[in-house]
């Protein structure tokens, strides 16, 4: 491995990143229930306090809607501040100043002021969280116009994309899932950014395409792995950023490969997935219509239960996309058994015991 | 304290400027020029006034939907207001915003929006960054006895409280929130002065019709509320005159006894003061006509020029989406 | 006229639900800032007050979150509460009870409770109402399994579809729009009902199909009975239910006339046309896809500016309709500037004169 | 008043009893069964059996994510509530909910949920329900000192006061929220009783590990609420034994100092009732080691029961969207 890169979680990946924005700009200023804890969320923010003053790393009381306002209040005076919640659900109590204040600020001001603040949503499954505690909402946001909506998949796009969006001078909302703070990848030691706006072809492919985001696209690659034993050719497509949405990088692939899944984090009905399927559609030819083959996977339309035993029926994963794949291609691969891991569903590795 | 003369004069003035630019607007609303809501300040504009005369320029203010007194009193361009009515790219949001959506910069006039309560958190978060950046400004947060029935108002006073951030929450209560009476919305028993104190925050209670009192009271309060670098909470009663939204004097409606009105409509804050200010010899008739004669003339050439003013182009709706 | 119908406003009709229900239940009771005062909620809710016990018509502080939550919990007792919102974004304070809790209560809960509630919800445009008094959001609340929500666009559908709402045991959701009120229509005086969850095809017609709901259905009528001049045969068929969505009726008639516009009243991106899109091409043969021609309206991506002369860019409406009909009949219309009618965009009709 | 010898043996009992089924979820814990997060009520048993043993059956509670000792002391069912945290369709709301969602509508647990706060008004909701049908039942919302820096909270209070609602608001105040104590919270002249009392509701502070005094005050505030229909806050100090979720001691972790844990241990409400009873002879050593044996081998059934349920089958996911 090069020097100046290294090989960390995506945990680490976004702690670096908040360390190095923190170094660069005085102004940026980390705000959170339980950003200084032990824990410090999930290992993003831990002992960040230890290196800043106290006043950047700022715990905050059980307030979510207020804090939202406190912090557009901040980002009036040249502050920076970087919410987190712990659960995207949390959220919701903020949306007022999300989507009435945040969002509109530089707009219904006449372009005077914008609203520089980053709000980091954690997202996902878990061990038996149950309905209020493992909703994907990341459509609520991506219909609103003034956000930007970024959703992170790797270590190296955590720390570029999160990077950006502390200097973006918007409010841009992050999406990251619980079971990839744990996932490993290279991630270079320096400050670099990767631009907001774009989606990525993380794995380039000739038979199908697969369009996802966040801890999906780990299963899109896992499955584009499998599926080349099958000799089918996989190309991967991260939105990355779900507003604005890079239609042009998922159109080129589609077009390419004829055939496409969109694999949804979040429920599909009035989802990601149906703006992408509408989207595609609507710059298709007549031709590329009727011989372009497009599906969607996502969760089942109701609640999350908390019993694993129904739990694991809400999470498609990558046998889910290959069998989809099967259909798509008019298929049958054999043996797919084989390639069942054993990780139950509700842990994001072997050694996760709970209780979150 | 002796209030000298040249300040109740200007105390005065500046009372009676927001007073007649108002009833301008009211006048000049039905030529539907003026095509967005007007929450009107008529009867109000002591607060304002009293308060924002005690304030820097570098000090800032938010406020809400009722934003006019506000945004004038703090030096807001009256130019740049009437744009905005009037929807033209002179307003001071470039006509995007509207009448709910006053702002001027330059004039510390940092926020209004028409979601009840939105802003206290908005004005809380500059007092935390006047903290954290250790200016010594401060922020006055105006709201209405309705806004302190959101949650996110006592969230707000919470947080100022903890980290003792030096912000002035001004609480005009004109005892309605549209029609509603304030005894069909809270507790005879409930006080919002003592919910401050509650926690941890200083608070007075000042007649809101009463402008040297404000002034005066206000004086010391952010003198406090800088030095310190503590909150502090004034509750002001006070009384609208005209309909909740709009032009029109709504008394037909019957929402508010005559008993009510007849009490209140004695208490005009700039009748009285004019009463006053005359009496003692601070003003002539004469004195006033003129003082009248001049704002008038000011606001015929704003209303003028915000008439005239342009509106915007249609590139505006996809240039301001994003900064 | 029958002596069993009338011709009433919408906020007439709406009241009658209102009033119907209220005698017929003595549950129900009505939640809202103002519900009882001089104007009664655009006169939805008008003097009813004087009808029924004062505890029936609730006038409420300035509290959306606590009086949605307060509402949940009157309904675990039998209550039917039925909220307004003056404007759809003051239920922005209140979206953590409806989404975390009314919509997932029967589910979390094993099925033992579930939250009767109707929730009504006032959108669109007006007097120069500007970005935070103007959104349309109907896509929040379709994405959300255990909502049902439910589009107003005729007195008819209005008074049926209301008690429906109010009779069914879980959370309805339901958008008025503002411009919608004041028309009239013919509505029978009895109480009944009109089932929620289907799509109504409101004009029969054989050439193109207008999927729309709410106030935009006014707009395709018209563009309809223009579109009639011209010798086209337009189907217009009214969503109604966004939650569940009725694809089916969209679908037999887009199969029949092999066109369609979407028109959406809330923005497009991941909007509730994109949902409807996504559907029908999941559901076309590979032939009905390449001959199907489908597209959409809406207002454009960006907040809803106060003056009018930048808000009429944001409200499609009939002439839009045909301009987009002409586009994908391939025709051009001839003197399409007559119909042209003069009253402005900011006016629901020309004696309104503001301020709301 | 004197508490009788059945009352206060009963009062031991239900405390013991909440304890030991704590325990031995956290014994069990690690076997990766019970595949949901746990929120134990260890050390703050006494405020759930102090106030429960005032309701009736018909009275309602609503709680939060830390919800055990509240549900089962109310007299909800121990297989269900384990079947829920095994995530069997035996349990409450058969494994669909999980341990943040115990509900028993026959034992009046009317909500528990995880999201902070949000219970709070659903409480008051089922208050004012009451208060509409004119039933003489009363509602206890049980919530933590974090909770009250939610908006809703405050909200609720309001409504609460405005209506006169019949509802008891408990906040049991452990001084944490997850890590963090509460001074980095609540300003220190911050007070709850007080924010009660300045909307209006009455208030009490009371020691939340003495049972004999939650049992005793409670029961004098309880009869208050009923019979003038009026709400009434009372804030318990205590303390949370085990770490936030899950089963495990986390004092290594050092947010809490040795000197406050060690305090606090010297105050565990069940030991010290034990002593007091043994020590006035109301129960013998033997007939405490007696209870304990009758206690868990309820606890051994339940535990049985729950592992042996049936997972919920597929249908269910579609079949409780809507009612
Ligand atoms: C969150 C929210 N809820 C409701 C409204 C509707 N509304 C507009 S102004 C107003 C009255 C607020 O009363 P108050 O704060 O006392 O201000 P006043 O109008 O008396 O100046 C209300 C309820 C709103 N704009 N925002
Ligand atoms: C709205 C919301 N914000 C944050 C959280 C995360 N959270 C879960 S429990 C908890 C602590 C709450 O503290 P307190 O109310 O004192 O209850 P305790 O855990 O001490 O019993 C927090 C912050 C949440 N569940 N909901
Ligand atoms: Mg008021
Ligand atoms: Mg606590």
């Amino acid at each position: 491995m090069l020097k100046n890169i290294k090989k960390i979680t995506l945990a680490e990946s976004i702690r670096e990143a908040l360390v190095l924005s923190m170094k660069k700009n005085d102004n940026v200023i980390l705000v959170g229930l339980g950003v200084d804890d032990p824990k410090g969320i999930f290992g993003t923010t831990k002992d960040i306090d230890k290196i800043f003053k106290k006043e950047r790393v700022f715990d905050f009381p059980t307030a979510e809607n207020a804090m939202t306002g406190i912090s557009i209040g901040a980002s009036l005076l040249g502050m920076k501040p970087v919410i987190v919640h712990q659960r995207v659900e949390f959220s919701l109590l903020s949306l007022e100043q999300i989507i009435n204040q945040a969002a509109k600020w530089f707009f219904m001001n006449g372009g005077t002021k914008s609203v520089p603040l980053v709000i980091r949503l954690i997202i996902g499954r878990g061990w038996g969280q149950g309905p209020q505690h493992s909703q994907s909402l990341e459509a609520i946001f991506a219909h609103i116009p003034g956000l930007k909506v970024i959703s992170l998949s790797t270590p190296y796009n955590a720390k570029g994309l999160l990077i950006s969006s502390i200097e973006d001078k918007n409010p841009v909302i992050i999406f990251e899932h619980r079971w990839l703070h744990e996932i490993q990848g290279e991630v270079p030691k320096k400050y670099y950014k990767i631009p907001l706006g774009k989606a990525k072809v993380v794995k380039k492919g000739t038979d199908i395409t697969l369009v996802s985001s966040s801890y999906m696209v780990i299963e899109c690659l896992r499955s584009a792995k499998i599926l080349k034993s099958y000799s089918i050719d996989v190309e991967v497509v991260d939105i990355q950023s779900l507003r604005p949405l890079d239609i042009q990088t998922i159109m080129n692939s589609v077009k390419k490969t004829k055939k496409a899944i969109i694999v949804d984090n979040g429920g599909i009905n009035f989802g990601i997935s149906s703006e992408i399927i509408a989207r595609l559609y609507e710059n298709f030819s007549n031709k590329e219509k009727s011989i372009c083959k497009i599906e969607r996977i996502g969760p089942p339309d109701n609640p999350i239960p908390s019993t694993r035993e129904l739990a694991k029926y809400c999470y498609p994963n990558y046998l889910d996309i290959i069998k989809k794949t099967e259909k798509l291609l008019k298929k049958k691969f054999k043996n797919l058994e084989k390639y069942k891991d054993n990780i139950p569903l509700d842990q994001p590795n072997k050694d996760f015991m709970g209780p979150f | 304290m002796k209030i000298s003369k040249s300040i109740k004069i200007k105390l005065f003035r500046e009372m009676l400027r927001i007073r007649l630019i108002e009833q301008t607007i009211a006048s000049k609303y039905h030529e539907a020029e003026m095509r967005c809501p007007v929450h009107l300040s008529v009867g109000q504009e002591a607060i304002a006034v009293g308060v924002c005369q005690n304030l820097k320029k570098n000090d800032k203010i938010v406020t809400a939907h009722r934003s006019h007194a506000h945004y004038l009193a703090k030096g807001g361009s009256i130019k740049k207001m009437l744009g905005e009515l009037y929807g033209k790219v002179t307003g001071c949001a470039k006509g995007l915003g509207g009448s709910m959506h006053l702002i001027d910069l330059n004039a510390g006039v940092f926020a209004a929006v028409p979601i009840v309560g939105s802003t206290i958190p908005i004005g809380t978060g500059i007092a935390w960054a006047n903290k954290l950046k250790k200016k010594k400004e401060i922020v006055a947060a105006f709201f209405g006895d309705g806004a302190t029935e959101e949650g996110v108002f006592f969230e707000s006073l919470d947080f100022a409280s903890l980290h003792d951030l030096p912000i002035l929450f001004v609480c005009e209560n004109n005892e309605y929130s549209v029609y509603s009476h304030i005894s069909k919305r809270q507790s005879s028993k409930r006080s919002i002065s003592k919910i401050a104190n509650s926690f941890g925050i200083e608070s007075l209670q000042i007649d809101g019709n009463n402008i040297e009192d404000i002034f005066l009271e206000t004086k010391k309060i952010i003198d406090k509320v800088k030095s310190k670098s503590k909150p502090f909470l004034i509750e002001l009663k006070t009384f609208r005159y005209l309909e909740h939204c709009g032009p029109n004097n709504d008394d037909k409606l019957n929402y508010r006894t005559n008993k009510y009105l007849n009490l209140w409509k004695k208490k005009c804050p700039i009748i009285n003061y004019q009463h006053h200010l005359k009496k003692y010899n601070y003003l002539t008739t004469k004195e006033i006509e003129k003082m009248n004669m001049k704002i008038r003339a000011e606001i015929f050439h704003a209303f003028n020029f915000a008439k005239k003013s342009k509106f915007p182009e249609k590139i505006l709706l996809k240039k301001y989406i994003y900064a």
